[in-house]
């Protein structure tokens, strides 16, 4: 199995990423305040809250497509803030896009292998091949290796970036929605698939609007509003929150003063 | 007879199907209310019912006529007017400006005049900064001048894609009751969200979308008392 | 070295070298001068295609490389009557060294704005080179008879650039082919296709485009020391012609760009088709216009190119042609 | 050299530059547009050019009246070209849209020297020479710029002040929404190339009044309509204008202190340190 070789050593309660009071502006928008939380190596963070709370962008600014404005990134013990996104994926850093962006005019293989090749363990491409057909294999990806990854539907897709971002060997992987547009059965499958990368030792955060997955592979949950931390714990914790179902389904008490105007 | 019937829809983005078969049917006169979580495919079925992205299938109906393969604009020109996601406003013209681009066909030229004095009876605010670029208005202005601009196209059916998105509390409760009072004129609303209570307690009856479907549908306040409802949105 | 065993690679190849021998076999001059243009124009464009093709960045001025290697060239000639196998590396060098510094300060823009950056870089070289005195300022550098000397004679130097070009444009043609199955061609291609998404899996974008670029100028600066020898002068109107990089633009689309077979395909039609439009009496005149008219048909019609169109239409030719 | 020299050639550096300005205006309106930068701009420069040249030699036209009719015929003529040669690649990559307007540069420059050659032309019209105190100018230019000033003017008030217009505006700032509102963005756009395109024409027309030209002097101008561009903002085509001045009074102040084949090369200089620093140009919008 795949994952076993991506196995890291990990010592005790080590943390893995520290994110310590981001904030981040664009033009007259604030799209996060005084982000703070620290990752133990080896669990599956969840990150959720409404359309336009600013997760995408918190997980930009961890991976250096943003610098913030004030607050510091600092991944594993070493402060990474405003650093490039190739030098976090050559530290150990792999991400997907919530929108996802495949290579279009690349097959699928060369995909994976720049993954590989690029990523924490600068492969060399034969190397980088083999780990690719693995990773591929492991994503269920493996019969459609020489077509091009422009060709592939939605579900492939989200796969190809899962596999992409695997081939890398990262210490922690940050998956955004990669579970949007996948019917019940795929969805299944893929979680299937996080489960046994987190068991293989990496560390993992998850950006999530489909609920009953990411409340059942997490073991700890963060919820943005309007880029605030407005509830943090177990899954049962901040399923119960007020604040929570206030976020998603909107406040009840001004859905009343709606009706009673 | 529906303002604007939905039937059957399906549509997508390249070789990705996004929708599966919508329908929806707006009443003359009504808010009707589009709700449903991030990805289901409300942004893409107002697309496509303005032919931003070609429908794939099914068909759509505006005042009774087949409109499938009518452009946009001259949709617009018609009487469909959407208010797009994000706003998209033409941040580098001002206000004023903005809401002239909005009256551009010739039924809108025509109650010019009485349209610009209701939306700035509506939203004072935009009276005040007239002058201003678009593009340097807080988010809360620039969703009032979105919806100004759209009601600056005389509208016989206004839809609106994810209004509450990024708004502070209080400005949504205002916009809100500012739909409830346009429907109160007369006018018949589509209202797209992901905010379901609000977008319920307002309206007069709802659909809710779920993985490119409508998966439910009933009069709003039905919906909103519905254990369904809060089970596809949280899954618990 | 087993992937050099790519069929794809040896038709390109063995088109090149049939090209190439042709004057050798029929002895005539007028041959000669015909296919070391086609062999010039194989070169450059292969060349451009690195930067084009395989890293999707447009450069339009980069002629400034053949022209910036052709005065280097002709400066040796003339001042220190230097043989040709030092000048050609010397203006190769020079080229490559422009690259390097202009890669590390204008490769940062993306789309339209790099694309007029490098029309600047030519027009201000240029503009440049006609105020510099040692370079002869507007009336350039003009060689005496005498440098063919040591060569056996104008006759025999003509060869002697003529083979020298042909060995280049087939050592370039291998050498485009090994970066674009390198490791490094690999990110460059992951740039192409989405440069942000790239640098997200590790790619070092910045550095390498840079070395792209610096690879894309070589051989420019080389064909231009060995097309100014053998024309014997070099003015700053010729050697940085802007119509010249657009020209070979042009060549890559037509054969297909981000193939190793398609700029080679390009050239030769391209500069076949000009040929044969030059002497018809009744295309001589609108010589131009048909090109222009032939460019637009391509551009709307089929923007990825003759060997691009066969690679989607058949796509196990994929493999074959890469 | 004498303080007269240097007030007559900063003078004449600011009138040509005007009209420069006014070349650059139509590249910089249909970059601002639709985002394509238009290698057709120098042969129709060259095009307006020969359309006075023509009027004027061979109907006895006065060449200001020719400016009229070759400006409405410059309007129909872009029209003409977006719909061939533009629309399709909108919004393809950048060598698409570049190829493309170049292939319309190929076609104009190939038929427009097969029927005038490359010898140099004039329009031989003289308004003689206007004298203040120690400062002479020639009339043609000053007519030139204040025709110029005219044009700029008017089309400040066609994109600010009239619907359509407005519609300009608002197609380039997001063609998406206009649609939404109701706006045909493809007839907008033709016209925006149309308008591109006439005033590129009227640039060439006022070059011809003043200085001798070929088929091939269009490439010269659009050369200083991408500094002047860049100077002004690449889409902000009253930038154009001053960003026209200011290369102008280069040219007029340059020549004093040195050689004046250095002209080029600063001019080049800065137009290539201004993209590496600030791509939107000194007066440039945001895009």
């Amino acid at each position: 199995m795949v994952t076993k070789s991506l196995s890291t050593p990990t010592e005790g309660i080590a943390m893995i990423l520290n994110v310590q009071g981001v904030t981040k502006r664009f033009g007259g928008l604030q799209a996060l305040t005084n982000v703070t939380f620290d990752l133990p190596e080896g669990q599956i963070l969840g990150l959720i809250g409404p359309n336009g709370a600013g997760k995408t962008t918190l997980f930009n600014v961890i991976n250096g497509v943003y610098a913030p404005e004030a607050g510091q990134v600092i991944f594993r013990g070493r402060n990474m803030t405003g650093k490039k996104p190739y030098q976090l994926a050559k530290q150990g850093l792999a991400r997907t896009h919530q929108v996802v962006r495949p290579l279009n005019e690349l097959t699928v293989r060369e995909n994976v292998i720049v993954g590989a090749c690029f990523g924490r363990e600068n492969h060399r491409l034969k190397q980088a091949s083999k780990i690719a057909e693995e990773v591929l294999n492991f994503v269920g990806l493996g019969g459609k290796i020489d077509q091009l990854a422009g060709s592939l539907n939605i579900t492939e897709k989200k796969r190809l970036e899962m596999a992409r971002a695997l081939a890398a060997r990262p210490y922690l992987l940050l998956l955004d929605e990669v579970l949007a547009g996948l019917n019940p059965t795929e969805i299944e499958y893929m979680l299937n698939i996080i489960r046994q990368v987190r068991d293989g030792g990496i560390t993992i955060i998850m950006i999530e609007h489909v609920m009953r997955a990411v409340m059942g592979v997490s073991d700890r949950i963060i919820v943005l509003d309007y880029g605030k931390q407005i509830a943090e714990g177990t899954p049962q914790e901040v399923s119960q929150d007020p604040r929570v179902i206030e976020a998603y389904l909107g406040d009840p008490k001004l859905a009343k003063k709606l009706m009673e105007e | 007879m529906a303002m604007l019937e939905v039937r059957d829809l399906e549509a997508g983005y390249g070789e990705v199907k996004i929708l599966w078969g919508v329908n929806l049917s707006l009443q003359e006169g009504q808010l009707t209310a589009l709700v449903g979580s991030n990805g289901a495919g409300k942004t893409t079925v107002l697309r496509s019912v303005m032919n931003q992205v070609r429908p794939w299938g099914g068909s759509i109906y505006f005042l009774g006529r087949e409109v499938n393969r009518i452009s946009a604009h001259e949709k617009a020109a018609m009487g469909l007017i959407l208010v797009p996601e994000a706003r998209q406003l033409f941040t580098d013209m001002t206000v004023v400006e903005n809401l002239e681009m909005g009256a551009s066909s010739s039924r809108a030229l025509k109650h010019y005049k009485q349209n610009l004095e209701r939306v700035y009876t509506l939203f004072p605010r935009l009276k005040e900064r007239y002058h201003q670029k678009a593009g340097t208005l807080s988010g809360g202005e620039q969703q009032m001048l979105a919806i100004a601009r759209g009601l600056m196209a005389d509208p016989i059916v206004l839809m609106i894609d994810e209004l509450s998105l990024g708004l502070a509390p209080l400005l949504t409760i205002q916009l809100f009751s500012t739909l409830k009072q346009l429907r109160a004129e007369g006018l018949t609303i589509l209202l797209v969200e992901q905010n379901v209570q609000t977008a319920l307690s307002i309206s007069d009856y709802g659909y809710v979308l779920s993985e490119g479907r409508t998966h439910l549908e009933g009069p709003a306040r039905k919906l909103l008392n519905d254990p369904q409802v809060r089970t596809a949105y949280l899954g618990v | 070295m087993k992937r050099l065993m790519n069929p794809g690679l040896w038709i390109t190849l063995l088109i090149v070298v049939a090209l190439g021998l042709w004057p050798t076999i029929t002895r005539n001059a007028a041959t000669r001068e015909l296919v070391f243009t086609i062999l010039l124009a194989i070169g450059f464009a292969s060349s451009l295609n690195i930067l084009l093709g395989y890293t999707g960045y447009v450069s339009f001025g980069h002629v400034v490389f053949y022209g910036l290697g052709g005065y280097i060239g002709m400066y040796l000639f003339k001042q220190y009557n230097s043989p040709l196998w030092i000048a050609v590396p010397a203006g190769g060098l020079a080229a490559g060294l422009l690259a390097f510094i202009l890669g590390k300060s204008i490769l940062h823009l993306r789309g339209g704005y790099f694309a007029l950056v490098t029309i600047g870089v030519n027009e201000a070289m240029r503009a440049f080179i006609n105020t510099l005195k040692p370079f002869g300022g507007p009336t350039g550098i003009e060689l005496d008879f005498s440098v063919y000397k040591p060569y056996g004679g104008a006759a025999n130097a003509l060869w002697l650039v003529y083979y020298t070009a042909f060995g280049l444009a087939l050592l370039f043609i291998i050498i485009s082919f090994m970066i674009k199955t390198s490791k490094f061609g690999l990110g460059l291609l992951s740039i192409r296709e989405d440069e942000d998404a790239a640098e997200v899996m590790g790619v070092i974008a910045p550095n390498l485009k840079t070395w792209a670029f610096v690879l894309s100028a070589i051989l420019p600066g080389m064909l231009g020391v060995l097309f100014f020898f053998k024309n014997g002068n070099v003015e700053p109107g010729d050697a940085f012609r802007l119509g010249f990089s657009i020209e070979n633009l042009v060549m890559i689309m037509l054969g297909g760009q981000g193939t190793v077979l398609g700029p080679v395909l390009g050239a030769i039609v391209y500069q076949r088709l000009r040929g044969l439009l030059l002497v018809s009496p009744l295309f001589k005149n609108i010589q131009l216009s048909v090109s222009g008219v032939l460019l637009l048909v391509i551009v709307l019609f089929i923007p990825v190119g003759a060997v691009g169109w066969l690679r989607n239409r058949f796509p196990r030719l994929r493999r074959v042609l890469p | 050299m004498q303080f007269g020299n240097l007030l007559t050639s900063i003078v004449d550096g600011l009138l040509i530059g005007a009209v420069y300005g006014l070349a650059a205006m139509g590249l910089t309106l249909i970059w601002g547009v639709m985002n394509v930068i238009n290698l057709a701009h120098g042969p129709l420069i060259a095009l307006g050019m020969f359309s006075i040249y023509l009027l004027f030699s061979n109907f006895g036209l006065n060449p200001y009246l020719a400016l009229l009719i070759a400006a409405f015929l410059g309007l129909i003529f872009g029209i003409l070209i977006y719909f061939i040669a533009i629309q399709r690649v909108l919004g393809a990559s950048h060598l698409s849209t570049l190829l493309a307007t170049y292939s319309v540069n190929m076609i104009i420059i190939g038929i427009g020297t097969a029927i005038f050659t490359t010898t140099f032309r004039n329009v031989d019209y003289s308004l003689g020479n206007i004298t203040f105190g120690p400062l002479t100018v020639l009339g043609t230019r000053a007519v030139a710029a204040l025709l110029t000033f005219l044009i700029a003017g008017s089309l400040y008030l066609f994109l600010y002040r009239t619907r359509l217009g407005k519609y300009v505006r608002a197609v380039a700032n997001n063609r998406a929404a206009a649609e939404l509102m109701g706006i045909p963005s493809t007839q907008i756009l033709a016209l925006s190339f149309g308008i591109g395109t006439m005033l590129a024409i009227l640039a060439g027309g006022l070059i011809s009044t003043m200085l001798p030209f070929t088929i091939l002097s269009g490439g010269a101008y659009e050369l200083k309509s991408f500094v002047i561009g860049v100077l002004g903002g690449l889409g902000n085509p009253l930038g154009s204008l001053v960003g026209g001045l200011v290369l102008g009074l280069l040219e007029g102040i340059v020549p004093v202190f040195m050689p004046n084949t250095w002209v080029p090369v600063i001019e080049f200089v800065i137009f290539i340190l201004i993209l590496i620093v600030r791509p939107t140009g000194l007066f440039g919008v945001k895009k």
